[in-house]
């Protein structure tokens, strides 16, 4: 399992702020195309992935307990 | 407070200056992001910040450890609010100490691009006809402005 | 206080900070120059500041204005102190509030510039060794610095 | 009568903060060439002179009533 978290614009796309969901030794590409399929345009948000509190590239593999967050254009300041 | 840190509460600019300053500073610049009430002819009501707490406090650390090394005899500390922010309260707080001033302006300068870029931390614009999570995009609800 | 002045006690620099922001504003950026312990390696003991009174508030009130026309929407508050100065005491500082903020760094630094060139105010370095009022010449007594 | 003021440095070369003197309807370059035979030196110290609180040219003429200042280099801040 590892667990999801949405912001801002994403959530609003998801409707859910995290959820926890069956995946492992997968990678962050493979999780874009997972998540396109089930929260239709969340890859055209020019949103990028994190994985355990660091920007990820797309062959990043994800483990089970890995904690994944959807980080839509930051606007902080 | 911690150096580098997302809060909910009011911050005290002052807080932040008092813990960069040292015997070797001789300028300190201290950098607070307001809440402005027009932004290209949109009037704002008030704002809401989001945060990925952890990330985000992991970020501004890196953002000042970044600055440290990039301009010798510096040091940093940055706080961010998030929750609901009225006209005029203070978003964000950067200090930076420093030796000499023309680096405690150039660095302090940095945070905040930085921060721009890659601190996991979001605004909702609320104005009186609408809302909307702010981002590279930049889009405002144009058939509506007055 | 008021907005540009020439004071004998603490500065407090947050009410300078307060007296430039306004809804317009998003960014306030507060500059203060601190007495700093060491100077190409002399170290000093405190600092003596001396001021035409009169004539500096005038000129530091001429620079606001050329910041304000210079870039239009900022505000801005300097107050500069006389007298003894202790390590790490606040010497000078600077508040600009501007819509946006590159111009609140911008403004702010050219504000110490100027007030490095025209304001009539002077700093005299006390050492262990030696004392002597700072001027363009930068003297430093050489032959008794370890 | 003049009111003539001396900072920092110029007080040290001075030995008085300030005194007045007898002078007018005279251009703040006869001002140099009095304080020079006055204060040997004074000319030599970079120093500037302000009139009523404003920086002034040699070929400014002072008035009775005048307010000069001797202004070494500045370092403020």
């Amino acid at each position: 399992m590892i667990e999801l978290h949405y912001f801002a614009g994403i959530r609003v796309l998801t409707g859910i702020p995290k959820e926890s969901v069956n995946f492992s030794n997968q990678t962050v590409e493979d999780l874009w195309k997972w998540a396109d399929e089930k929260y239709p345009g969340i890859r055209n948000s020019s949103a990028r992935i994190a994985v355990n509190e660091e920007y990820a590239l797309p062959t990043d593999v994800i483990e089970s307990g890995d904690t994944v967050a959807f980080i839509p254009p930051v606007s902080g300041g | 407070m911690k150096a580098f840190e997302v809060v909910t509460e009011p911050i005290n600019p002052q807080l932040y200056a008092d813990y960069v300053l040292r015997p070797e500073a001789g300028a300190v610049t201290l950098f607070t992001g307001h809440v402005r009430e027009w932004t290209q002819g949109v009037r704002t009501m008030y704002l809401a910040y989001e945060a990925y707490v952890p990330m985000a406090e992991k970020k501004l650390a890196e953002i000042g450890r970044e600055i440290e090394v990039k301009w010798e005899g510096t040091r940093v500390a940055i706080a961010h609010r998030i929750g609901e922010l009225q006209i005029s309260d203070i978003a964000v707080v950067i200090a930076v100490s420093s030796p000499h001033r023309k680096t405690a302006y150039e660095a302090n300068e940095y945070a905040i691009e930085r921060i721009k870029e890659i601190v996991p931390i979001w605004k909702k614009e609320i104005w009186e006809d609408g809302e909307e999570w702010i981002g590279d995009q930049k889009k405002k609800p144009k058939e509506e402005v007055v």
